[in-house]
């Protein structure tokens, strides 16, 4: 029993889901989505019993690729959130009418599956190539079943798709030209390759560039928003929640250990980048009329903030950055969703168009409310542990970094507090509001849910991701 | 060698076939000729022969390609029943000349003798002039034939003076005698210029920068089929020719010749993929990517001694992928006149099938995991970095990133827009064509091992 | 055992929101409000019985439950810590909860949320709870962010008017800016000392081992900052008077007697630290006084009842900090009590005017309540004469050990001080002597209804008013039980009981006299010449100023609020707008060159074959002519 | 044989047949006829023939010869494919002239 497995229920999921036809697809799907995070913790309980989960099979033999997957802390705590997060967003989706269903939900789940194998893959090339495999089902779900004029929307998507690949080629470039060194692709010997300061630089910088637009790092963000605002809002769950991080987690496992000296020497631009981030996002968010574009915004304001944990290259900015991922992710799916239930009532995403909301539906208001202060970091939610730890991080490495990029705290609360006023509460506005349906509940119930208990008690994921972590902090300080 | 006798006497049947009034039967024996072909070719692989005091040279490099080459013959000829179906008399005729076309390809990659080279050449080149013009009554069609007869007959004048400096030099036409011959004694200069001469004359076959311009107007104006011909099958043979010539010929790569292939390359690349993106007519599209294709491929000449496998796979990548496209272009463009993108229109609708075909035949071109395409450009760059051309591999990225944006003007077209026109009818062979050449596709794409270890 | 009580310390109230969030319809009013008090009562007899433990054995009990953060260079446990200070906290803060609970079962009864708003009390009290009892400087964080979240709530209880929401809004924000400080502050003390954890650094810090003038001084900064945010000190001040669009009761736990403290808690909890930053000490005391002394001008000429109460509460927390700045501690947590009790009572006795009024809040519109509502008359006058600090009332003993201590370290500090109770006088017998005195100014049918409020409303005050009285038994100069009680938990402090001196006398006398004289001249202008404050428009001069508090928060409107939104119009219609078009720019260059391009591909056979010539030419040249 | 080249030397034969290759490019280049347009890609075979049967003179050796026949052959075929095409054009727009074919273009 291995990792590889995973990837097959996943696959599996997909190609049945396909078959299964529209009527069945989305029940279907959710099956596979819940039967792969089952699978994903009874690994799990494996992995902590100390079980080795790793499979390397020869696949190519001109140059080397292996089929290798590797399933450290890190990784699990990644598939954790994929697996977390691909059924719920499964679920959310039932209440809306979504036309050829099959290829729907089976591109969610062959997304699911990229997404899991980019956080498995231990061999740079398979690892490139779930990477880009991840791109196409996103590309389409958000071109076909997208909202809004069509020709702005292929405008925004195409932009989107061009961008991103564009960034990972020079990824591909870099890791062709490291495989010229090390005559593998195998982590292990790129970790162990010892580059000269300017090869390093241009891998960085290689490598910079793919993830900078996938995270997304400001100036490289023009894609974001409107992606965001295009996509059916389950593209923009799977992007914000779960395809971001891949960026992240690529930048802890992939950049910053191949090339350390570089990551060192240069760390307090990129630093800096990630927190010019968080102010500009958070700035821009203030007065963003459409709500997905708001949250699109809040949302680049967090990651950033995480970036610039994971580039003070130290532990606590690692650890942070890492709980921060899954927390932003939770978080921002359950905002994305709260949005979504909105649109289902009101059809409109114009704040300005909302308001008395509390009025008419108290448990929706009060969800939303948890999730809006949850993402503003209140204590006692998960985003807090992950937010403390990486301004932690940040605070070790200057004491300025920690409190600009604490400004987040500040005008978060600001935006989501307004976002919140002017969508919820005043008076009612004459449509009719009906409460959340079951579904929707269960769904915000979940998420909530999961936020508050890793709030008090988030021992399980630090000790998971502590020690590989370290691991990765040795290699880059050899 | 038997190889290229079964395909002509394949062909002389085709015509008797004719005669004895068998039409039905042509395309069946033919492919069924083609696949047994195609089984006596393997049979050869690993063995290195020679026949006719080394007219024809056969040993892996011509066997492999030789199999490819009848492979995708067997595809374009499968295609031709429902292509032809409305003039039915002509059918031995098309068939038949598309298999003297192949004899000549063969002729092509396995020619231990100048004179054989230059016969293989000729008789694939007067085929396709036949072919490119067969649509009698079409301007376009004419116009095409009339253009590509003009500068294919000029090239063929400058590879024939480029064969003849090297037989002044060399006094032999046998590649076996004039290899040994230019490492011994100081050659005199003709022999480069001969050289360089038939490589530049390979070099207009494959439409590289600058000598590409006949390509878009003949592909446009060429019956689609025959444009299926000459942008999968032409341009494979013509590059592996160069490939082989310049192997067999040991004109030791001079840096300043290898500088001329880089800025070739890089030309070919980057003019066909800025043309590309505003083109409306698919098949010039396809044109202008070929050129682009043709600029990668040259990459593999930097690379002479070891990048015999990679060019294999980025031909099979490539050549299924467009044989695939063109399945499809086929049958949306049958009954229309043109090839506009607007036919392409709510493809993703009518006919789901076929759009995921084309969908993953130009992810494949553009080099998009886990289509074999990815893996040919992958091999590629990877060798060309070895062999020291960063630069080049990074020019090429940045191409490929140029070239994403056509292929997803038809990807956007098919499933971003409304359909304009209902399409009726399901042609079994495109379908089974479009189908299967994507899943070779896809399936080198998961094994590359397959091709790479065949060299 | 102490585990589980303390558990059922802090989690009765949570059990209580629980209960009332869920199921607090289908409860009932009277029951979920019940419900919260109940549950505020059991938190308080268990904090009753920890305090005469600790009053015996003096033993601080510490209990930890789980770790909670994992942090490189020091951990986290989830744990609280009940020691002098925090029982002491405890008393007063469940105490008066309790109490306050009680009154609003009354006052809230005609609301139809009234169970949302007994669970966020009960969230409220919660927090608050952990905020006391936290065993580090992080579960402080929680009760700190929370107790923030249940003011924003509360403030904006009546959600439907966007002013209040407003309200809200703006006090979460200005205290999210202290928290930042709070937040810095915490980093560094981790960074530097290695541990958050209250008792370990104390020990650290009294063992002397640890000097690191720089990073405490900044520390002490970043913390004191998070403090005024909370208590609302200069400059953070500003949301306090808002807040009061809340209702009554909320003002009166939360904007007055509790939450509002828990800046002075803090500082009080690292003393220790700030011993060290002595510069930082001067900066808080100076701060404290002026924020009295602004706080109280404001106050002489506002007309809103609640308004009034607000800005005195913000002076007399600023009372606090200057005490605090003088290192006397105990001092400012003695002022803390009684102020909890007597403002905590003039804030619930307005809310019975209020009540009684239908929500009229505007003291012109009030006057001669005197007969119609005889308890709230006396309680409030109490209280008054207690907050002016005259004696024997609980306000009088706090306010002068405040001064006394002052004196003795800046005496310009103490000339502030004393104008500002001096003021406070007057203000708070302006608003007595409005509301209750001469005749009723309202409408004729609010006449028609005058009447006592229900005795869920009369109790509390009445208690309320007898803690007010007596309280200041509790610190008397000489023999100070108070003093007596924290002197463990300041273990390197021999504390300074003045001693009854001359000057001592001496500064009473000046106290008391200036007290009378603020009240007098309250009775000349609003008895004798029976004057009411005229309309807003008639406002000159000075008087103009105050009444709109200098102008305070339209400065910071003008230049945080608009240029933030400035900027971020800015980058939303241009910067955005203009990276999009650069990424664009691209595609578009491409595409411009394909359309160039595609003029070379004339169609003319000629021109080809020309071209093949010279790229033919080109080739030879270059590899054979040079 | 031998004493013709020897009298005119080998590189006389590659100059002139140069020449005639590029009058014959020259003519492809700058005439517009179709049919002149094929003479001279005529001239340029021929000038190639020329030189093929001059270098197996000089090298002693028949394969030359031999191989200008095929190229003869192979031109003899192209022509005929040529004029067909030729013929076909003339049919549909009634003339010869190659700079009439421009509809393919951009």
């Amino acid at each position: 029993m291995d990792i590889s497995f995973l990837l097959i229920i996943l696959l599996v999921g997909a190609l049945v889901t396909f078959l299964a036809g529209d009527k069945m697809a989305s029940k279907v799907a959710l099956f596979f989505g819940l039967v792969s995070l089952g699978f994903t913790l009874y690994l799990l309980s494996l992995f902590n019993a100390g079980q080795n989960l790793d499979v390397t099979m020869a696949w190519i033999t001109k140059p080397v690729i292996s089929f290798s997957l590797k399933a450290d802390g890190l990784a699990f705590a990644m598939l954790l959130l994929n697996g977390i997060l691909t059924p719920i967003i499964i679920l959310s989706s039932f209440g809306n009418e979504v036309k050829n269903a099959k290829n729907f939900y089976a591109l969610i789940l062959f997304m699911s599956f990229a997404m899991a194998g980019t956080f498995l893959a231990s061999d740079g090339l398979l690892y490139y190539i779930f990477w880009e495999l991840a791109l196409i089902p996103i590309y389409f779900i958000a071109l076909i079943w997208g909202n809004g004029d069509a020709e702005e929307r292929k405008k925004a998507v195409v932009k989107f798709f061009i961008y991103t690949l564009a960034g990972s080629l020079f990824m591909l470039t870099a890791f062709i030209y490291l495989y010229g060194k090390a005559g593998s692709f195998q982590l292990e010997a790129l970790y162990n390759l010892d580059l000269s300061a300017d090869e390093q630089l241009w891998i960085f910088l290689a490598f910079f560039f793919a993830y900078a637009v996938k995270i997304p790092l400001i100036p490289f963000h023009t894609w974001q928003a409107n992606v965001y605002q295009k996509a059916p809002t389950v593209g923009t769950m799977l992007l914000s929640g779960i395809m971001l991080k891949m960026g992240l987690y690529s930048v802890i496992r992939w950049q910053l250990p191949i090339a350390p000296m570089a990551a060192k020497e240069y760390m307090n631009i990129f630093i800096g980048l990630g927190i010019a981030g968080v102010i500009y996002g958070s700035i821009v968010a203030l007065r963003q009329k459409d709500i997905k574009k708001l949250l699109a915004y809040s949302s680049l304001a967090h990651v950033g903030l995480i970036a610039a944990g994971t580039y003070a290259l130290n532990l606590d900015g690692f650890r942070g950055a890492v709980l921060q991922m899954m927390a932003h992710g939770f978080v921002v799916v359950g905002l994305f969703f709260a949005a979504e239930i909105i649109y289902r009532r009101l059809d409109t995403r114009i704040i300005s168009e909302m308001g008395g909301i509390r009025i008419q539906a108290p448990a929706f208001a009060s969800m939303f409310m948890i999730l809006v202060f949850a993402s503003i970091s209140l204590p006692s939610t998960f985003n807090f542990i992950g937010e403390f730890t990486v301004l932690y991080g940040l605070f070790q490495v200057d004491m300025w970094f920690a409190i600009i990029g604490g400004m987040t705290i500040i005008l978060g609360a600001y935006y989501m507090l307004k976002l919140y006023q002017h969508s919820m509460l005043g008076e009612t506005n004459t449509k009719i509001f009906k409460d959340v349906t079951f579904s929707e509940g269960l769904v915000l119930v979940s998420i909530i849910g999961l936020i508050m208990f890793f709030g008090f008690y988030p021992k399980p994921l630090t000790d998971l991701i502590t020690p590989s972590l370290e691991t990765i902090l040795l290699q880059i300080n050899r | 060698m038997t190889t290229l006798i079964a395909i002509t006497g394949l062909g002389v049947l085709c015509l008797i076939f004719e005669i004895f009034n068998l039409r039905k039967g042509i395309i069946p024996v033919t492919i069924i000729g083609l696949l047994a072909t195609l089984g006596l070719t393997m049979s050869e692989y690993g063995t290195e022969a020679s026949y006719y005091n080394n007219m024809i040279v056969v040993n892996n490099f011509s066997v492999t390609f030789s199999s490819l080459f009848i492979v995708l013959t067997t595809f374009i000829v499968a295609m031709s029943h429902n292509f032809y179906s409305n003039h039915p008399t002509k059918i031995s005729d098309f068939i038949s000349i598309k298999l003297f076309i192949l004899a000549g390809a063969i002729a092509m990659v396995s020619f231990g003798n100048l004179a054989m080279y230059f016969l293989g050449i000729e008789i694939l080149s007067i085929g396709l002039y036949v072919m490119a013009a067969s649509e009698r009554l079409s301007i376009r069609s004419n116009e095409a034939g009339m253009k590509y007869f003009l500068m294919g007959a000029f090239a063929s004048g400058i590879i024939l003076f480029g064969i003849c400096l090297v037989y002044g030099a060399m006094g032999s036409f046998d590649v076996a005698e004039i290899a040994s011959l230019s490492r011994s004694a100081e050659l005199p200069a003709w022999f480069f210029i001969g050289v360089i001469m038939i490589v530049i004359g390979m070099l207009f076959k494959v439409a590289a920068v600058p000598f590409h311009f006949w390509a878009p107007d003949v592909y446009e104006g060429s019956p689609t089929l025959t444009t299926a011909t000459m942008s999968t099958l032409v341009k494979v043979v013509a590059m592996a020719t160069l490939f082989k010539l310049l192997v067999v010929l040991n004109a030791e790569m001079s840096y300043a010749f290898q500088m001329i292939i880089v800025v070739l390359s890089i030309a070919s690349m980057t003019v066909g993929n800025i043309m590309a993106l505003r083109q409306v007519n698919v098949k010039r599209m396809l044109a202008f990517s070929g050129i682009s294709h043709a600029g990668f491929m040259l990459m593999t000449l930097l690379s002479l001694s070891t990048a015999a496998g990679t060019l294999l796979y980025y031909a099979t990548a490539y050549s299924l992928a467009g044989i695939a496209a063109f399945a499809v272009i086929l049958y949306v463009c049958g009954k229309n006149e043109n090839e506009d993108i607007v036919n392409f229109h709510g493809l993703g609708k009518t006919n789901p099938v076929l759009a995921a075909v084309l969908t993953g035949a130009l992810l494949s071109m553009g080099g998009i995991p886990i289509f074999s395409g990815f893996f040919a450009k992958l091999f590629l760059f990877s060798d060309t970095i070895s062999a020291g051309y960063l630069f080049l591999v990074i020019i090429a990225v940045i191409n490929s990133i140029i070239s994403i944006g056509y292929y997803f003007k038809l990807i956007l077209a098919m499933y971003g827009k409304e359909p304009n026109e209902e399409r009726t009818g399901t042609p079994v062979l495109y379908y089974a064509v479009a189908v299967i050449a994507i899943l070779l596709n896809i399936a080198i794409g998961f094994f590359p091992s397959l091709i790479m270890d065949l060299m | 055992m102490d585990t589980t009580l303390a558990l059922v310390l802090i989690l009765a109230p949570l059990f209580g929101f629980l209960l009332n969030i869920f199921f607090g319809k289908q409860l009932g009013k009277t029951l979920s409000g019940a419900i919260g008090t109940l549950t505020v009562i059991v938190s308080f007899a268990v904090t009753l019985y920890f305090f005469l433990n600790i009053t015996e054995t003096n033993q601080a009990i510490q209990v930890k439950l789980f770790d909670w953060i994992a942090i490189s260079n020091f951990k986290v446990d989830f744990g609280f810590l009940l020691d002098h200070l925090s029982l002491l906290w405890l008393m007063f803060v469940t105490g008066i909860g309790a109490l306050i609970h009680l009154y609003s079962i009354s006052y809230m009864h005609d609301d139809e949320n009234m169970h949302k708003f007994f669970a966020y009390l009960n969230l409220f009290v919660f927090f608050m709870i952990s905020l006391v009892i936290g065993s580090n400087l992080l579960i402080m964080f929680i009760g700190w962010e929370g107790v923030g979240l249940c003011s924003y709530l509360l403030i904006g209880f009546w959600y439907k008017n966007q002013d209040f929401n407003d309200a809200a809004k703006k006090a979460f924000i200005m205290n999210r800016i202290g928290d930042l400080g709070l937040l810095v502050g915490i980093f560094i003390v981790g960074f530097v000392f290695k541990t958050i954890d209250f008792a370990e650094l104390k020990t650290i810090v009294l063992e002397g081992t640890m000097n690191n003038e720089m990073w405490i001084t900044i520390a002490a900064i970043a913390l004191f900052i998070g403090a005024a945010g909370k208590s609302a000190q200069i400059p953070l001040y500003t949301w306090l008077p808002d807040a009061m669009a809340g209702p009554t009761p909320v003002s009166a736990l939360i904007h007055a007697a509790t939450m509002v403290t828990a800046g002075i808690f803090m500082i009080t909890r690292l003393y220790f630290l700030f011993d060290l930053a002595p510069l930082v000490q001067e900066a808080i005391a100076v701060i404290g006084a002026i924020t009295s002394l602004v706080a109280a001008t404001i106050a002489l000429v506002q007309t809103d009842i609640k308004k009034v109460l607000a800005y005195s509460t913000v002076s007399q927390l600023g009372l606090m900090f200057l005490a605090l700045g003088m290192g006397a501690y105990e001092v400012a947590v003695f002022h803390v009590i009684t102020h909890a009790f007597f403002k905590a009572c003039l804030f619930l006795g307005s809310g019975s005017v209020i009540h009684a009024l239908h929500n009229e809040q505007d003291m012109r519109k009030m006057g001669g309540l005197r007969k119609a509502m005889p308890i709230t008359f006396i309680t409030m006058l109490l209280s008054s004469l207690a907050i002016s600090g005259i004696f024997p009332l609980a306000g009088f003993w706090s306010k002068d050990e405040i001064l006394m201590t002052a004196f003795h370290g800046n005496p310009v500090l103490w000339v502030i001080g004393s104008l500002a109770s001096i003021f406070t006088a007057f203000y708070m017998f302006r608003l007595m002597f409005l509301t209750f005195f001469n005749d009723f100014r309202g409408t004729e049918e609010q006449k028609k209804y005058l009447h006592e409020s229900p005795a869920l409303i009369t109790f509390p005050l009445i208690i309320l008013a007898i803690l007010a009285t007596v309280g200041g038994l509790i610190s008397l100069p000489g023999n100070s039980w108070l003093n007596h009680y924290l002197a463990p938990f300041f273990p390197n402090k021999e504390h300074i009981a003045h001693a009854l001196g001359q000057t001592e006398y001496i500064l009473m006398a000046i106290a008391t006299v200036g007290a009378l004289v603020g009240i007098g001249f309250a009775y000349a202008k609003y008895i004798k010449q029976n004057q009411v404050p005229g309309a807003d428009a008639t406002f000159t001069g000075m008087s103009k100023v105050l009444y709109n508090k200098y102008y305070v928060d339209e400065i910071y409107d003008k230049v945080i609020v608009n240029s933030i939104n400035g900027w971020s119009n800015f980058f939303r219609d241009y910067v955005e707008v203009g990276l999009s078009a650069f990424v664009f720019g691209f595609g578009k260059a491409a595409n411009e060159l394909s359309f160039q391009g595609k003029k070379l591909q004339n169609g003319s056979i000629g021109f080809y074959l020309f071209m093949f010539v010279i790229g033919f030419c080109a080739i030879i040249t270059y590899l054979f002519i040079v | 044989m031998d004493n013709v080249l020897n009298q005119i030397g080998i590189e006389n034969y590659i100059f002139l047949s140069v020449i005639l290759f590029s009058i014959g490019v020259f003519g492809v280049l700058y005439r517009r006829n179709a049919i002149i347009v094929f003479m001279s890609i005529e001239i340029m075979l021929n000038a190639v023939n020329l030189l093929f049967v001059a270098f197996s003179t000089y090298h002693q050796d028949a394969n030359g010869q031999v191989f200008v026949f095929f190229s003869m052959a192979v031109a003899a075929a192209e022509v005929a494919v040529g004029l067909a095409i030729l013929v076909a054009v003339f049919r549909n727009i009634g003339s010869i002239d190659v700079a009439n074919l421009k509809n393919l273009k951009g």
